[in-house]
């Protein structure tokens, strides 16, 4: 247990089982998070990214414990917090926050914007009342809302400032990890940027560890220092980012970065397209995940399930081409 | 709360209801004061006599005012409805909150017990009950409050689960929250529009489900002036004293259609999906 | 070349009880044969009302107010005039349309062949054998791996990427002029979004179909189209050729989305954005350029209504900056703007 | 599913009518009886086993289609309790199809046209339906029609196969008046089941294709709506089953309800318990067959 680490994530799962029937017995299990292990530094962004259904919420919600994991540990302040009951972790909750997708359904509609920035404090019992309520006033100013606003509900704002209000909620308990689950993703090109600036300055002024979860590769390539990249509940590749994205070795991160829409009209780029649809996890095949969709599987990539190894320095992958 | 009387009285039809139920509840409250006679008072003299100055809406085959009869049962219908909707609201509020809440084990077993009890129609449900217990006012309401509890937490249970689905609920947990706060401070108030909305029409079912409790004889016992037990005793004699049971009914049908008016209008104003 | 389309200054209006409000204003569009026309506009813009305007499908509490949309079938033809049986014949069989939510937009309850076939009943008088064999033939032409198997399925059994592929069959089958894509990827993962945009690309080359694709997304723009209008606020604010959009941005709003994503590469300094909010048709400025609020160059005459500008050839911009009679010393030309 | 929830209504009824205060060898023998007959009765009812022993013994009978014997008459009850079922169920039945004839159509209607007169008037007079109780309607209707035709509710009653007009003239009243009272609900129900379903996007795409509004409601809006909507029948069948007690009891009709009013009145355990337990049965049975007519329309459900 290193010293540099904030969180160390081993062989982490998480599997759903799957009922049928009148009787709900359980006749098999969605993988959703299938040994997965990662290691996040100190004020580092890690930013997990895939397609939807390749697990990368369910890995946020399970190191946070909103889901009770299969298998696995994840150390955090030297503890491994899996081992934790979920009465014991809600007060280590301070120091792992979490701001959601949707700014309209994350915040209750029924508390004033006040009543949503007290809540955090209340809950883990930080200062006295004019204390918490300079530290509100403080936030606000922080993600850029104004004090007059603190009586408002939350239907009275538009998304992006709703954003800012999540935001503020996550960080006024003053964490030491955020993780982000699609934070930016539901609001518009316009507005996203405003939001990523302000995640990007507080990071540094609080010194945040964010895991950044995201579908979106161009997001991704700005906020994140590593890059996981998932599939059917495994990570496929993990790197620091420019040199995943000048770099890629595995094909289902080269077929990724090449169906991002590009924007020079002049520049027709090859793509390559992939084959069929990312098939149902709960029946994933064998061997390798996403061999049925891969344009260089071999039979080796059927029998086989490929190791999660380090091909360079800090350069991991999950393919059978780059082994012997 | 402004807001909503605001908008509430832009709908024509839902403050009809409301004022009518205003209307009901002041008769009840100031009953002694209205009515003329007292409900159980025999003018032996005056028998089955049609409207008149003396006796507004005539008397009975006993010779008591109906008009009286007919004011103190708002009181009777009122009582019973409001005891018994809080039975079944709050029960079926605790039930379904945990029901709702922690599902696993403790839902299932909440659950089945709640299919047990809406495997009998109501009206059965509410006699096997009274049987149990007896024909009285008070068994009455306790009778109709335990035929309200399935409804309820299965209405509240649904809400529940649908309040949970959205991501406050879950960042209320990931901020660290105790679950009995989470439950006081996120779920409750925003299950609150379809509650309060179960809540109008489950008031006029328990008047409704009271009245034909009293009809059967087996509700409200004479001689306490409910209006289904005034329907009964009437029929013998309806065909010519048409007064005996004309009032009665023209009471229970208005009552009922007030709550029913201010239940329709609630609904859509609280419903967020006709709204938009 | 002739036009398919051509809507001249149409408005939408939505009437509230107490007030009518604008949603969409002065909206002109000339879509070509075989042009790929996009519009892109962040939520709230209008742009997909536009596409239910043309469609005839309007919710009922929005209605055209004014303008025109003539559609050059066997002859011009003003769709806003049309009675509700004419415009039906329109429907599906000169302009079709795909949505953005594939795995609502098919009716749950019957086969994926119901639905296919259901369009040629409506259209034309093909014998069963005859539709059911089309059917078959265009769910192979839009890459389904299995089409007798799909054709005998139900919604629930595909997967999204699998759905708009059906939607995009269903929409083609009857060779319309005119295809209208209602955010067609903006629901699927990026690797679907790469098909089904390739798809797109070579059926309408192989039917003569225009396109007339919405979206968020200038990326999807820059891949696929070739013609494109900026819409803020219920209005065009540019309108040119992508290349030149891409190239040579005009109008202040495109410039900072542009520039927005442009800077998402660039970690070294601060991610270009534009400041303030989104507005709603409940608070557009009664008079005035609706981007003034948001806008770097913002002067005083701005609270007049700008015109559409022609810059060069045909790129319009709907900014005072391009107005010839502009003299930046003047004073009603003061920057009052932000930044 | 069906199995576990009967026996818990068998165990319900059992244990509630057992803590009956009362005694029903004391009502039958009257206040002269002396504690060495009292006793004698008990034992022959099986009353002074323990609990569980009488439930056992009883249900035991049940399951082999034996439900006991009256407390009163000493007549075997299921018997008793099919004939008269015969009665309610033909009752239930008459009613459910006049509702859902004057229901179904008026609520598609105002459905498809909402906001406008018929809406309106359909709206009005469903809100009167849910909010006139039966037995008040049952009431008024027989004063209405005894001042001006002079009508009385026939008195005797004829079953169907001895004299199918008769048993339909005696019937008919009632089951008017239980189906138009129901036809409230069914109304609105199918109202805002066709409003939600028109909203949906797959409504829009339809429209979209060029499909007339004929096959919009028809072919599509209406199947869909018709899940929602058979849900509600399932229910409204129950509140029927339960509502004949009141209206058994009004048009003199010796069917199911009576039985059990009568069985609580003279506390005839073993009557009201294999009532209310087979009428149960019937109501749980209704609800399954709702159910399987779920996966027959809907592709999405599968029961395996």
């Amino acid at each position: 247990m290193s010293n540099t680490y904030v969180l160390e994530v081993n062989n982490l799962k998480k599997y759903f089982p799957v009922k049928t029937g009148v009787f709900k017995r359980t006749t098999g299990h969605i993988k959703a998070v299938d040994d997965i292990s990662f290691k996040i530094k100190s004020n580092e962004t890690l930013a997990l990214v895939g397609e939807s259904g390749c697990g990368k919420s369910t890995t946020g919600r399970t190191i946070l414990k909103l889901y009770d994991s299969t298998a696995g540990e994840v150390f955090f302040n030297g503890e491994d917090i899996m081992k934790i009951s979920k009465s014991q972790f809600r007060h280590m909750r301070k120091d792992i926050q979490m701001i959601f997708q949707d700014p309209f359904s994350s915040l209750n509609p029924r508390m004033t914007v006040k009543e949503l920035l007290i809540e955090p404090l209340a809950t883990h019992k930080i200062g006295d009342s004019a204390e918490r309520n300079r530290l509100v006033i403080e936030m606000m100013e922080k993600v850029g809302l104004s004090n007059e606003q603190l009586t408002s509900y939350p239907h009275e704002f538009s998304g992006g400032q709703r954003q800012r209000i999540s935001i503020a909620r996550a960080l006024i308990v003053k964490p030491k990890v955020v993780i982000l689950d699609e934070s930016v993703s539901a609001l518009d090109v316009s507005i996203q940027s405003q939001i990523l600036n302000l995640l990007i300055k507080l990071q540094k002024e609080f010194n945040l560890t964010y895991i950044f979860i995201s579908h979106d590769l161009n997001v991704v390539k700005h906020v994140s220092d590593r890059t996981a990249v998932m599939y059917l509940g495994q990570i496929m590749e993990m790197t620091e980012t420019d040199r995943l994205y000048t770099n890629p070795l595995h094909p289902y991160t080269k077929a990724l970065l090449s169906a991002i829409p590009s924007l020079d009209p002049y520049e027709k780029k090859e793509r390559i397209i992939l084959k069929g649809d990312i098939p149902d996890p709960s029946n994933p095949p064998s061997g390798c995940p996403f061999r049925l969709r891969c344009p260089m599987a071999h039979e080796r990539c059927i029998v086989d399930k490929p190791e999660f190894l380090e091909q360079e320095e800090g350069h991991w992958v999950a393919c059978h081409l780059y082994t012997q | 709360m402004k807001a909503f009387m605001q908008s509430l009285k832009n709908d024509k039809v839902g403050f009809i209801g409301f004022i009518g139920i205003l209307l009901v509840v002041i008769v009840a409250i100031l009953a002694p004061v209205i009515a003329p006679h007292s409900p159980s008072e025999i003018f032996n003299e005056h028998i089955l006599q049609g409207p008149n100055a003396q006796f507004l809406f005539g008397t009975d085959e006993l010779g008591r005012d109906i008009f009286s009869r007919v004011v103190f049962g708002a009181q009777v219908s009122l009582q019973v409805s409001l005891t018994a909707v809080g039975i079944g609201a709050i029960g079926g509020l605790v039930l379904g909150l945990i029901s709702g809440y922690f599902q696993g084990k403790i839902d299932q077993i909440i659950m089945r017990v709640m299919d047990v009890f809406f495997a009998f129609p109501d009206i059965l449900l509410a006699l096997t009950i009274i049987a149990v217990l007896g024909p009285s006012l008070t068994n009455t309401m306790i009778a109709i409050g335990i035929v309200f509890i399935p409804v309820f937490t299965r209405l509240v249970r649904s809400a529940v689960m649908s309040v949970k689905e959205n991501e406050y609920l879950t960042s209320a947990v990931a901020v660290g929250v105790h679950p009995l706060k989470i439950i006081a401070k996120h779920v409750t108030p925003n299950i609150m529009a379809p509650f309060i909305v179960q809540v109008t029409l489950a008031l006029s079912g328990a008047i409704l489900t009271e009245a034909a409790l009293s009809f059967l004889g087996l509700g409200v016992q004479p001689p306490d002036p409910s209006w289904g037990v005034m329907l009964n005793a009437s029929r013998a004699y309806m065909e010519f004293a048409p007064w005996t049971i004309l009032f009665p009914v023209t009471a229970i049908v208005m009552t009922i259609l007030c709550f029913n008016l201010l239940g329709d209008s609630l609904r859509d104003l609280l419903d967020p999906k006709l709204k938009s | 070349m002739s036009s398919v389309l051509d809507i001249k200054n149409l408005s939408i209006d939505f009437a509230s009880k107490k007030k009518t409000y604008n949603i969409v204003k002065e909206f002109n569009l000339r879509i070509d044969k075989r042009m790929k026309y996009g519009i892109v506009g962040e939520s709230g813009s209008g742009k997909s009302l536009t596409s239910l305007a043309i469609m005839n499908l309007l919710p009922e509490v929005l209605n055209i107010s004014e303008g025109s949309i003539t559609m050059q079938t066997k002859e011009k033809i003003d769709l806003t005039k049309l009675s509700p049986k004419e415009m039906r014949k329109v429907r599906g069989k000169d302009i079709a349309m795909i949505f953005q939510e594939p795995m609502t937009a098919l009716d749950p309850l019957y086969t994926i062949e119901h639905q296919l076939v259901e369009v040629l009943r409506i259209h034309t008088k093909s014998s069963k054998k005859e539709m059911s064999d089309l059917g078959l033939e265009m769910l192979k032409k839009v890459g389904i791996s299995r089409p007798a198997e799909t054709l005998k399925s139900y919604p629930h059994q595909l997967s999204g990427g699998m759905r708009q592929r059906v939607m995009i069959a269903m929409a083609l089958i009857c060779k319309p002029k005119l295809l209208i894509a209602d955010e067609p990827t903006t629901a699927l993962d990026v690797t679907i979004q790469a098909q089904i945009l390739d798809l797109m690309n070579d059926l309408s080359e192989e039917h003569d179909t225009s396109i007339l694709l919405i979206t968020h997304d200038l990326g999807v723009i820059a891949e696929t189209c070739d013609r494109v209008a900026v819409m803020y606020a219920g209005q065009i604010v540019e309108e040119t050729t992508v290349k030149q959009l891409f190239t040579n941005p005009s109008h202040p709003y495109t410039k900072g989305l542009l520039e927005s994503i442009k800077s998402l590469g660039d970690k070294e300094r601060d991610l270009y954005s534009i400041p303030g909010n989104v507005p709603t048709p409940f608070n557009y400025q009664e008079m005035g350029c609706r981007f003034a609020s948001r806008c770097p160059h913002a002067m005083s005459i701005c609270k007049t209504e700008p015109a559409m500008y022609q810059i060069e050839g045909d790129h319009k911009s709907k900014c005072w900056l391009h107005a010839e009679e502009v003299n930046l010393n003047d004073e009603q030309y003061l920057r009052v703007g932000s930044q | 599913m069906l199995i576990p929830v009967l026996f818990g209504v068998s165990i319900v009824i059992f244990i509630a009518l057992r803590v009956i205060p009362g005694d029903v060898a004391a009502t039958i023998l009257g206040t002269d009886a002396t504690p060495e007959t009292l006793a004698q009765l008990r034992k022959n009812f099986g009353l002074d086993l323990p609990i569980y022993e009488q439930y056992l013994q009883w249900i035991g009978g049940v399951l082999t289609g034996d439900f006991g014997e009256s407390m009163r008459t000493g007549k075997e009850v299921l018997p008793d309790i099919l004939d008269r079922f015969a009665i309610t169920f033909e009752l239930t039945i008459l009613a459910a199809i006049i509702s859902w004839i004057i229901a179904i159509p008026m609520g598609i209607l105002a459905g498809i046209k909402r906001n406008s007169k018929t809406d309106f008037s359909v709206r009005v007079i469903s809100l009167l339906g849910v909010s006139v109780p039966n037995f008040a309607l049952a009431t008024v209707l027989i004063l209405v029609l005894s001042l001006s035709f002079s009508y009385s509710p026939p008195v005797g009653y004829v079953g169907f196969w001895e004299d199918p007009i008769r048993n339909l003239q005696i019937l008919f009243l009632p089951a008017l008046v239980m189906g138009t009272s129901m036809a409230g609900a069914v109304m609105r129900m199918t109202r805002s089941s066709i409003l939600e379903i028109l909203r949906q996007d797959f409504i829009r795409t339809i429209r979209a294709k060029g499909a007339k509004e004929k096959i919009v409601i028809f072919d599509h809006a209406l199947k869909n709506a018709m899940i929602p909507i058979l849900t509600i029948i399932g229910l409204q069948v129950g509140v029927l089953l339960g509502g004949t007690v009141i209206i058994e009891q009004i048009f003199s009709l010796p069917g199911l309800g009576q039985l059990v009013l009568t069985g609580i009145n003279q506390r005839d355990f073993t009557v009201v318990q294999g009532a209310v337990l087979f009428i149960a049965f019937v109501f749980v049975l209704i609800n399954l067959l709702v159910d399987l007519l779920y996966s027959y329309l809907d592709p999405r459900i599968t029961y395996k």
